[in-house]
Protein backbone atom coordinates (compact mmCIF):
# COMPACT_ATOMS: atom_id res chain seq x y z
CA UNK A 1 0.00 0.00 0.00
CA UNK A 2 1.54 3.29 -1.19
CA UNK A 3 0.40 6.88 -1.02
CA UNK A 4 2.48 9.46 -2.79
CA UNK A 5 1.92 13.02 -2.77
CA UNK A 6 4.37 15.56 -4.34
CA UNK A 7 5.59 18.15 -6.96
CA UNK A 8 8.10 16.03 -8.63
CA UNK A 9 6.75 14.10 -11.51
CA UNK A 10 6.84 10.60 -11.78
CA UNK A 11 7.81 7.65 -14.56
CA UNK A 12 4.81 5.49 -14.92
CA UNK A 13 7.03 2.73 -16.24
CA UNK A 14 9.42 2.48 -13.13
CA UNK A 15 5.81 2.27 -11.11
CA UNK A 16 4.15 -0.24 -12.82
CA UNK A 17 7.68 -2.03 -12.86
CA UNK A 18 7.60 -1.82 -8.92
CA UNK A 19 4.86 -2.76 -7.96
CA UNK A 20 4.16 -5.78 -10.17
CA UNK A 21 7.86 -7.47 -10.18
CA UNK A 22 8.43 -10.20 -7.56
CA UNK A 23 5.37 -11.66 -7.12
CA UNK A 24 4.54 -13.97 -9.28
CA UNK A 25 1.01 -14.49 -8.27
CA UNK A 26 0.18 -10.83 -9.85
CA UNK A 27 -1.90 -11.94 -13.36
CA UNK A 28 -3.45 -8.36 -14.07
CA UNK A 29 -2.05 -4.84 -13.66
CA UNK A 30 -4.20 -1.86 -14.11
CA UNK A 31 -2.86 1.89 -14.45
CA UNK A 32 -4.51 5.15 -14.78
CA UNK A 33 -2.83 8.39 -15.78
CA UNK A 34 -4.33 11.43 -15.28
CA UNK A 35 -2.75 14.51 -17.62
CA UNK A 36 -3.53 18.12 -18.02
CA UNK A 37 -5.74 18.90 -20.80
CA UNK A 38 -4.63 21.78 -22.88
CA UNK A 39 -7.65 23.67 -24.55
CA UNK A 40 -7.58 27.08 -23.66
CA UNK A 41 -4.97 27.00 -21.01
CA UNK A 42 -1.40 27.61 -20.27
CA UNK A 43 -1.22 25.90 -17.63
CA UNK A 44 -3.00 24.41 -13.87
CA UNK A 45 -1.73 24.99 -10.38
CA UNK A 46 -3.04 22.00 -8.10
CA UNK A 47 -3.51 23.22 -4.05
CA UNK A 48 -4.30 20.33 -1.62
CA UNK A 49 -4.99 20.31 2.40
CA UNK A 50 -1.29 18.62 3.45
CA UNK A 51 -2.46 16.34 5.87
CA UNK A 52 -5.66 15.49 5.37
CA UNK A 53 -5.06 14.73 1.47
CA UNK A 54 -2.38 11.42 2.77
CA UNK A 55 -4.80 10.23 4.46
CA UNK A 56 -7.96 10.41 2.77
CA UNK A 57 -5.86 8.44 -0.12
CA UNK A 58 -4.46 6.31 2.27
CA UNK A 59 -8.19 5.15 3.76
CA UNK A 60 -9.81 5.15 -0.08
CA UNK A 61 -6.42 2.03 -1.12
CA UNK A 62 -7.93 0.45 2.16
CA UNK A 63 -11.54 0.60 0.87
CA UNK A 64 -10.02 -0.80 -2.50
CA UNK A 65 -7.95 -3.37 -0.51
CA UNK A 66 -11.18 -4.57 1.51
CA UNK A 67 -13.41 -4.76 -1.47
CA UNK A 68 -11.04 -6.34 -3.86
CA UNK A 69 -8.49 -9.05 -3.53
CA UNK A 70 -5.70 -7.16 -4.50
CA UNK A 71 -1.16 -7.92 -4.49
CA UNK A 72 -0.47 -3.85 -4.65
CA UNK A 73 -2.08 -0.49 -4.91
CA UNK A 74 -0.45 3.36 -5.58
CA UNK A 75 -1.74 6.40 -6.05
CA UNK A 76 0.51 9.51 -6.19
CA UNK A 77 -0.66 13.12 -6.90
CA UNK A 78 1.00 15.75 -7.94
CA UNK A 79 0.42 19.25 -6.72
CA UNK A 80 1.87 22.86 -7.84
CA UNK A 81 2.25 24.78 -11.29
CA UNK A 82 1.13 22.19 -13.76
CA UNK A 83 1.76 22.62 -17.59
CA UNK A 84 -0.20 21.01 -20.72
CA UNK A 85 0.19 17.55 -21.05
CA UNK A 86 2.19 16.68 -17.53
CA UNK A 87 0.93 14.03 -15.58
CA UNK A 88 -1.59 15.25 -12.59
CA UNK A 89 -2.31 11.70 -10.85
CA UNK A 90 -1.44 8.14 -11.47
CA UNK A 91 -3.19 5.43 -9.44
CA UNK A 92 -2.21 1.44 -10.46
CA UNK A 93 -3.54 -2.12 -8.82
CA UNK A 94 -2.23 -5.20 -9.20
CA UNK A 95 -4.01 -8.48 -8.68
CA UNK A 96 -4.77 -12.41 -9.47
CA UNK A 97 -7.47 -11.17 -12.46
CA UNK A 98 -7.76 -8.31 -13.96
CA UNK A 99 -11.82 -8.34 -13.11
CA UNK A 100 -10.25 -6.90 -9.86
CA UNK A 101 -7.65 -4.90 -11.15
CA UNK A 102 -10.11 -3.36 -13.03
CA UNK A 103 -12.59 -1.83 -10.86
CA UNK A 104 -10.31 -1.18 -8.07
CA UNK A 105 -8.39 1.15 -9.88
CA UNK A 106 -11.76 2.59 -11.61
CA UNK A 107 -12.87 2.77 -7.87
CA UNK A 108 -10.24 4.86 -6.73
CA UNK A 109 -9.83 7.04 -9.21
CA UNK A 110 -13.69 8.04 -8.44
CA UNK A 111 -13.23 8.23 -4.86
CA UNK A 112 -10.26 10.39 -5.37
CA UNK A 113 -12.15 12.59 -7.33
CA UNK A 114 -14.85 12.58 -4.93
CA UNK A 115 -13.15 12.51 -1.52
CA UNK A 116 -9.18 13.59 -2.22
CA UNK A 117 -9.28 17.39 -0.79
CA UNK A 118 -7.28 19.07 -4.16
CA UNK A 119 -8.64 22.08 -6.14
CA UNK A 120 -7.41 23.01 -9.38
CA UNK A 121 -6.77 26.33 -10.80
CA UNK A 122 -6.56 26.41 -14.34
CA UNK A 123 -4.64 29.68 -16.16
CA UNK A 124 -6.43 30.56 -19.28
CA UNK A 125 -4.95 31.65 -22.65
CA UNK A 126 -6.74 34.80 -22.46
CA UNK A 127 -4.93 36.01 -19.20
CA UNK A 128 -8.00 35.43 -16.77
CA UNK A 129 -7.84 32.15 -14.34
CA UNK A 130 -10.47 30.16 -12.82
CA UNK A 131 -11.03 27.48 -10.19
CA UNK A 132 -12.27 24.02 -12.05
CA UNK A 133 -15.79 23.47 -10.98
CA UNK A 134 -16.89 19.93 -9.84
CA UNK A 135 -18.96 18.10 -12.16
CA UNK A 136 -22.25 16.41 -11.01
CA UNK A 137 -20.97 13.52 -13.49
CA UNK A 138 -18.15 12.49 -10.47
CA UNK A 139 -20.49 12.40 -7.77
CA UNK A 140 -22.51 9.84 -9.43
CA UNK A 141 -19.61 8.29 -10.77
CA UNK A 142 -19.07 7.65 -6.40
CA UNK A 143 -21.94 6.78 -5.75
CA UNK A 144 -22.52 3.71 -7.86
CA UNK A 145 -20.00 1.96 -5.62
CA UNK A 146 -22.34 2.59 -2.76
CA UNK A 147 -25.54 0.97 -3.97
CA UNK B 1 -10.02 26.46 17.20
CA UNK B 2 -7.96 26.74 14.00
CA UNK B 3 -10.26 27.31 10.78
CA UNK B 4 -8.83 26.63 7.42
CA UNK B 5 -10.41 27.59 3.99
CA UNK B 6 -9.18 26.46 0.66
CA UNK B 7 -9.08 27.41 -2.99
CA UNK B 8 -11.78 30.15 -4.08
CA UNK B 9 -13.03 30.26 -0.31
CA UNK B 10 -9.74 30.97 0.41
CA UNK B 11 -8.75 33.69 -1.76
CA UNK B 12 -12.26 35.11 -1.07
CA UNK B 13 -11.79 35.17 2.94
CA UNK B 14 -7.87 36.64 1.93
CA UNK B 15 -6.20 33.97 4.71
CA UNK B 16 -5.74 30.27 4.53
CA UNK B 17 -5.68 29.65 7.99
CA UNK B 18 -6.99 31.54 11.49
CA UNK B 19 -7.48 30.87 15.04
CA UNK B 20 -11.14 31.86 15.91
CA UNK B 21 -13.33 31.86 19.32
CA UNK B 22 -16.60 31.76 19.07
CA UNK B 23 -19.24 32.07 21.33
CA UNK B 24 -20.44 29.08 23.20
CA UNK B 25 -24.09 28.80 21.70
CA UNK B 26 -22.24 28.00 18.85
CA UNK B 27 -22.12 24.38 18.41
CA UNK B 28 -21.94 23.18 14.77
CA UNK B 29 -20.44 23.64 11.78
CA UNK B 30 -23.07 25.00 10.37
CA UNK B 31 -23.58 27.86 13.16
CA UNK B 32 -20.08 28.23 12.88
CA UNK B 33 -20.43 29.20 9.05
CA UNK B 34 -23.24 31.84 10.48
CA UNK B 35 -20.89 33.14 13.02
CA UNK B 36 -18.28 33.82 10.58
CA UNK B 37 -20.72 35.67 7.78
CA UNK B 38 -21.14 38.03 10.40
CA UNK B 39 -17.99 39.08 11.12
CA UNK B 40 -17.31 40.98 7.19
CA UNK B 41 -18.53 41.37 3.97
CA UNK B 42 -15.41 39.11 2.74
CA UNK B 43 -17.07 36.99 4.79
CA UNK B 44 -21.07 37.33 4.27
CA UNK B 45 -19.91 37.31 0.37
CA UNK B 46 -17.68 34.12 0.37
CA UNK B 47 -20.53 31.84 2.30
CA UNK B 48 -22.90 33.35 0.73
CA UNK B 49 -24.00 29.92 -1.10
CA UNK B 50 -23.34 27.39 1.68
CA UNK B 51 -24.38 24.58 -0.71
CA UNK B 52 -20.66 25.41 -2.50
CA UNK B 53 -18.97 24.72 0.87
CA UNK B 54 -17.78 21.03 2.34
CA UNK B 55 -16.42 20.36 5.85
CA UNK B 56 -13.14 18.54 7.31
CA UNK B 57 -13.35 18.55 11.06
CA UNK B 58 -9.71 17.16 12.55
CA UNK B 59 -9.16 16.01 8.75
CA UNK B 60 -11.75 13.88 8.43
CA UNK B 61 -15.02 14.85 6.39
CA UNK B 62 -18.18 15.95 8.36
CA UNK B 63 -21.24 17.25 7.48
CA UNK B 64 -22.53 21.15 8.77
CA UNK B 65 -24.55 19.73 11.71
CA UNK B 66 -21.48 17.96 13.21
CA UNK B 67 -20.85 19.26 16.81
CA UNK B 68 -17.54 21.40 16.51
CA UNK B 69 -16.78 21.46 20.61
CA UNK B 70 -13.43 19.44 20.98
CA UNK B 71 -12.18 19.87 17.31
CA UNK B 72 -9.04 21.17 16.93
CA UNK B 73 -9.04 21.66 12.88
CA UNK B 74 -12.25 22.79 11.32
CA UNK B 75 -11.76 23.42 6.84
CA UNK B 76 -13.87 24.79 5.15
CA UNK B 77 -13.70 24.63 0.76
CA UNK B 78 -15.09 24.21 -2.42
CA UNK B 79 -16.23 20.93 -3.96
CA UNK B 80 -12.88 19.21 -4.26
CA UNK B 81 -11.64 18.88 -8.11
CA UNK B 82 -8.41 16.69 -8.53
CA UNK B 83 -7.47 13.83 -10.63
CA UNK C 1 -4.33 2.82 -34.19
CA UNK C 2 -1.82 -0.14 -33.24
CA UNK C 3 -1.63 -3.56 -32.76
CA UNK C 4 1.52 -5.95 -32.38
CA UNK C 5 2.15 -9.55 -31.84
CA UNK C 6 5.28 -10.18 -31.15
CA UNK C 7 8.01 -12.99 -29.49
CA UNK C 8 9.64 -9.97 -27.67
CA UNK C 9 9.23 -8.31 -24.53
CA UNK C 10 8.29 -4.91 -24.79
CA UNK C 11 8.33 -1.47 -22.01
CA UNK C 12 5.18 -0.29 -21.00
CA UNK C 13 6.45 3.19 -19.44
CA UNK C 14 7.93 3.89 -23.37
CA UNK C 15 4.63 2.35 -24.75
CA UNK C 16 2.09 4.89 -22.16
CA UNK C 17 5.11 8.15 -23.30
CA UNK C 18 4.48 7.33 -26.95
CA UNK C 19 0.49 6.63 -26.62
CA UNK C 20 0.07 10.13 -25.08
CA UNK C 21 2.76 12.56 -25.63
CA UNK C 22 2.02 15.10 -28.93
CA UNK C 23 -1.74 15.57 -28.11
CA UNK C 24 -2.90 17.98 -25.30
CA UNK C 25 -6.32 16.97 -25.86
CA UNK C 26 -5.61 13.52 -24.07
CA UNK C 27 -6.70 13.50 -20.46
CA UNK C 28 -6.45 10.20 -19.19
CA UNK C 29 -4.79 7.02 -20.15
CA UNK C 30 -5.42 3.42 -18.56
CA UNK C 31 -3.21 0.39 -18.90
CA UNK C 32 -3.89 -3.11 -18.83
CA UNK C 33 -1.09 -5.24 -18.13
CA UNK C 34 -1.38 -9.12 -18.19
CA UNK C 35 1.59 -11.51 -16.70
CA UNK C 36 2.20 -15.12 -16.14
CA UNK C 37 0.73 -16.18 -12.91
CA UNK C 38 3.92 -19.11 -11.32
CA UNK C 39 1.51 -21.10 -8.99
CA UNK C 40 2.75 -24.70 -10.21
CA UNK C 41 4.44 -23.53 -13.63
CA UNK C 42 7.72 -23.68 -15.02
CA UNK C 43 6.61 -21.45 -17.98
CA UNK C 44 3.86 -20.94 -20.45
CA UNK C 45 4.18 -21.47 -24.58
CA UNK C 46 1.53 -18.80 -26.37
CA UNK C 47 0.42 -20.24 -29.81
CA UNK C 48 -1.48 -18.31 -32.17
CA UNK C 49 -3.49 -18.04 -35.55
CA UNK C 50 -0.91 -15.96 -37.76
CA UNK C 51 -2.43 -13.21 -39.69
CA UNK C 52 -6.18 -13.87 -38.25
CA UNK C 53 -4.54 -12.63 -34.94
CA UNK C 54 -3.87 -9.12 -36.28
CA UNK C 55 -6.78 -8.86 -38.12
CA UNK C 56 -8.84 -9.96 -34.79
CA UNK C 57 -6.74 -7.55 -32.82
CA UNK C 58 -7.95 -4.96 -35.58
CA UNK C 59 -11.29 -5.44 -35.41
CA UNK C 60 -11.63 -5.03 -31.64
CA UNK C 61 -9.76 -1.91 -31.31
CA UNK C 62 -11.60 -0.52 -34.48
CA UNK C 63 -15.28 -1.69 -32.44
CA UNK C 64 -13.56 0.32 -29.21
CA UNK C 65 -12.83 3.50 -31.50
CA UNK C 66 -16.55 3.70 -33.09
CA UNK C 67 -17.76 2.87 -29.24
CA UNK C 68 -16.05 5.79 -27.09
CA UNK C 69 -14.51 8.87 -28.14
CA UNK C 70 -10.50 7.89 -28.09
CA UNK C 71 -7.33 9.64 -28.98
CA UNK C 72 -5.12 6.27 -29.37
CA UNK C 73 -5.23 3.12 -28.35
CA UNK C 74 -2.62 -0.35 -28.29
CA UNK C 75 -2.63 -3.55 -28.02
CA UNK C 76 0.52 -5.64 -28.06
CA UNK C 77 0.40 -9.68 -27.33
CA UNK C 78 3.20 -12.04 -27.14
CA UNK C 79 3.64 -15.46 -28.91
CA UNK C 80 6.39 -18.04 -27.82
CA UNK C 81 7.82 -19.21 -24.07
CA UNK C 82 7.13 -17.17 -21.51
CA UNK C 83 8.50 -17.29 -17.86
CA UNK C 84 6.56 -16.61 -14.09
CA UNK C 85 6.14 -13.26 -14.12
CA UNK C 86 6.53 -12.17 -17.53
CA UNK C 87 4.61 -9.28 -19.41
CA UNK C 88 1.93 -11.80 -21.90
CA UNK C 89 -0.34 -8.63 -23.11
CA UNK C 90 -0.52 -4.83 -22.94
CA UNK C 91 -3.64 -2.73 -23.57
CA UNK C 92 -3.89 1.26 -23.24
CA UNK C 93 -6.06 3.50 -24.23
CA UNK C 94 -6.43 7.34 -24.29
CA UNK C 95 -9.49 9.52 -23.86
CA UNK C 96 -10.51 12.87 -22.86
CA UNK C 97 -11.87 11.55 -19.79
CA UNK C 98 -11.44 8.56 -17.76
CA UNK C 99 -14.43 6.67 -18.07
CA UNK C 100 -14.17 6.36 -22.19
CA UNK C 101 -10.31 5.14 -21.05
CA UNK C 102 -11.00 3.06 -18.58
CA UNK C 103 -14.65 1.25 -20.18
CA UNK C 104 -12.11 0.69 -23.63
CA UNK C 105 -9.43 -0.52 -22.05
CA UNK C 106 -11.58 -3.08 -20.25
CA UNK C 107 -13.74 -3.93 -23.25
CA UNK C 108 -10.63 -4.44 -25.63
CA UNK C 109 -9.65 -7.12 -22.61
CA UNK C 110 -12.87 -8.93 -22.82
CA UNK C 111 -13.11 -9.08 -26.55
CA UNK C 112 -9.19 -10.47 -27.01
CA UNK C 113 -10.14 -13.19 -24.10
CA UNK C 114 -12.46 -14.78 -26.18
CA UNK C 115 -12.14 -13.65 -29.75
CA UNK C 116 -8.13 -13.44 -30.52
CA UNK C 117 -6.63 -16.71 -31.72
CA UNK C 118 -4.47 -17.09 -28.52
CA UNK C 119 -3.80 -20.59 -26.63
CA UNK C 120 -1.83 -21.05 -23.91
CA UNK C 121 -0.20 -24.39 -22.75
CA UNK C 122 1.43 -24.08 -18.94
CA UNK C 123 4.80 -26.46 -18.38
CA UNK C 124 3.95 -27.58 -14.91
CA UNK C 125 6.56 -27.50 -12.14
CA UNK C 126 5.51 -31.68 -11.80
CA UNK C 127 6.95 -32.12 -15.29
CA UNK C 128 3.84 -32.15 -17.07
CA UNK C 129 1.88 -30.07 -19.31
CA UNK C 130 -1.71 -28.73 -19.73
CA UNK C 131 -3.53 -26.67 -22.63
CA UNK C 132 -5.37 -23.68 -20.43
CA UNK C 133 -9.23 -24.25 -20.61
CA UNK C 134 -11.24 -21.15 -21.23
CA UNK C 135 -13.28 -20.12 -18.52
CA UNK C 136 -17.07 -19.38 -18.81
CA UNK C 137 -15.99 -16.01 -16.66
CA UNK C 138 -14.90 -14.96 -19.52
CA UNK C 139 -17.32 -15.45 -22.09
CA UNK C 140 -20.00 -13.80 -19.63
CA UNK C 141 -17.29 -10.67 -19.42
CA UNK C 142 -17.42 -10.37 -23.03
CA UNK C 143 -21.38 -10.85 -23.76
CA UNK C 144 -22.46 -7.99 -21.10
CA UNK C 145 -20.37 -5.16 -23.80
CA UNK C 146 -23.47 -7.20 -26.13
CA UNK C 147 -26.50 -5.90 -23.82
CA UNK D 1 -9.42 -25.77 -49.53
CA UNK D 2 -6.64 -26.11 -46.48
CA UNK D 3 -8.01 -26.84 -43.09
CA UNK D 4 -5.96 -25.38 -39.80
CA UNK D 5 -5.68 -26.93 -36.42
CA UNK D 6 -4.52 -25.13 -33.43
CA UNK D 7 -3.48 -26.11 -29.67
CA UNK D 8 -4.84 -29.36 -28.63
CA UNK D 9 -6.16 -29.90 -31.78
CA UNK D 10 -3.03 -29.97 -33.36
CA UNK D 11 -1.46 -31.92 -31.42
CA UNK D 12 -4.15 -34.88 -31.42
CA UNK D 13 -4.43 -34.89 -34.84
CA UNK D 14 -0.84 -34.46 -35.71
CA UNK D 15 -0.25 -31.88 -38.16
CA UNK D 16 -0.89 -28.37 -38.02
CA UNK D 17 -2.59 -27.62 -41.46
CA UNK D 18 -3.15 -29.82 -44.40
CA UNK D 19 -5.09 -29.77 -47.62
CA UNK D 20 -8.28 -31.59 -48.06
CA UNK D 21 -11.03 -31.87 -50.39
CA UNK D 22 -14.28 -33.47 -49.36
CA UNK D 23 -17.20 -34.61 -51.42
CA UNK D 24 -19.64 -32.49 -53.07
CA UNK D 25 -22.26 -33.15 -50.22
CA UNK D 26 -20.38 -31.84 -47.26
CA UNK D 27 -21.42 -28.36 -47.62
CA UNK D 28 -20.86 -26.61 -44.36
CA UNK D 29 -18.23 -26.36 -41.13
CA UNK D 30 -20.21 -29.13 -39.19
CA UNK D 31 -20.40 -31.86 -42.52
CA UNK D 32 -16.49 -31.15 -42.81
CA UNK D 33 -15.85 -32.13 -39.02
CA UNK D 34 -18.02 -34.56 -39.58
CA UNK D 35 -16.53 -36.08 -42.39
CA UNK D 36 -12.74 -35.47 -41.09
CA UNK D 37 -13.96 -37.84 -38.28
CA UNK D 38 -14.40 -40.80 -40.86
CA UNK D 39 -10.92 -40.05 -42.35
CA UNK D 40 -9.35 -42.16 -39.24
CA UNK D 41 -9.05 -42.46 -35.29
CA UNK D 42 -6.89 -39.71 -34.71
CA UNK D 43 -9.85 -37.71 -36.20
CA UNK D 44 -12.04 -39.11 -34.68
CA UNK D 45 -10.86 -38.56 -31.19
CA UNK D 46 -10.02 -34.84 -31.60
CA UNK D 47 -13.48 -34.18 -33.18
CA UNK D 48 -15.33 -36.60 -30.05
CA UNK D 49 -16.79 -33.04 -27.95
CA UNK D 50 -17.68 -30.80 -31.27
CA UNK D 51 -19.11 -28.54 -28.69
CA UNK D 52 -14.78 -27.54 -27.84
CA UNK D 53 -14.68 -26.84 -30.97
CA UNK D 54 -14.27 -23.18 -32.41
CA UNK D 55 -14.12 -22.54 -36.23
CA UNK D 56 -12.82 -19.25 -38.14
CA UNK D 57 -13.90 -19.26 -42.42
CA UNK D 58 -10.79 -17.44 -44.05
CA UNK D 59 -9.85 -15.79 -40.61
CA UNK D 60 -13.23 -14.87 -39.52
CA UNK D 61 -15.11 -16.39 -37.08
CA UNK D 62 -18.22 -18.81 -38.21
CA UNK D 63 -20.54 -21.31 -36.48
CA UNK D 64 -20.98 -24.79 -37.76
CA UNK D 65 -23.79 -24.30 -40.42
CA UNK D 66 -21.40 -22.17 -42.26
CA UNK D 67 -21.12 -23.12 -45.94
CA UNK D 68 -17.31 -23.64 -46.81
CA UNK D 69 -17.82 -23.52 -50.57
CA UNK D 70 -15.32 -21.23 -52.10
CA UNK D 71 -13.40 -20.89 -48.50
CA UNK D 72 -9.60 -20.93 -48.71
CA UNK D 73 -9.11 -21.81 -45.72
CA UNK D 74 -10.81 -23.46 -42.37
CA UNK D 75 -9.11 -23.19 -39.40
CA UNK D 76 -10.47 -25.47 -36.14
CA UNK D 77 -9.43 -24.61 -33.15
CA UNK D 78 -10.24 -24.76 -29.50
CA UNK D 79 -11.90 -21.96 -27.27
CA UNK D 80 -9.48 -19.27 -27.36
CA UNK D 81 -7.36 -18.59 -23.38
CA UNK D 82 -5.26 -15.74 -24.73
CA UNK D 83 -4.72 -12.20 -22.95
Amino acid sequence: MAVRVQEADFDPGAELEALSSGDTEIGAVVSFTGLVRGAGITGMTLEHYPGMTEKALAEIETKAHARWPLQGALIIHRIGLLSPGARIVFVATASRHRKAAFESAEFIMDYLKTRAPFWKKEAGTDGTSRWVEARDADDSATERWQR
Amino acid sequence: MQVMYFAWLRERIGVGAEEVSPPDDVTTVGGLIEWLKTRNDRYAAAFADTKAIRVAIDQEQADFDAEIKGAREIALFPPVTGG
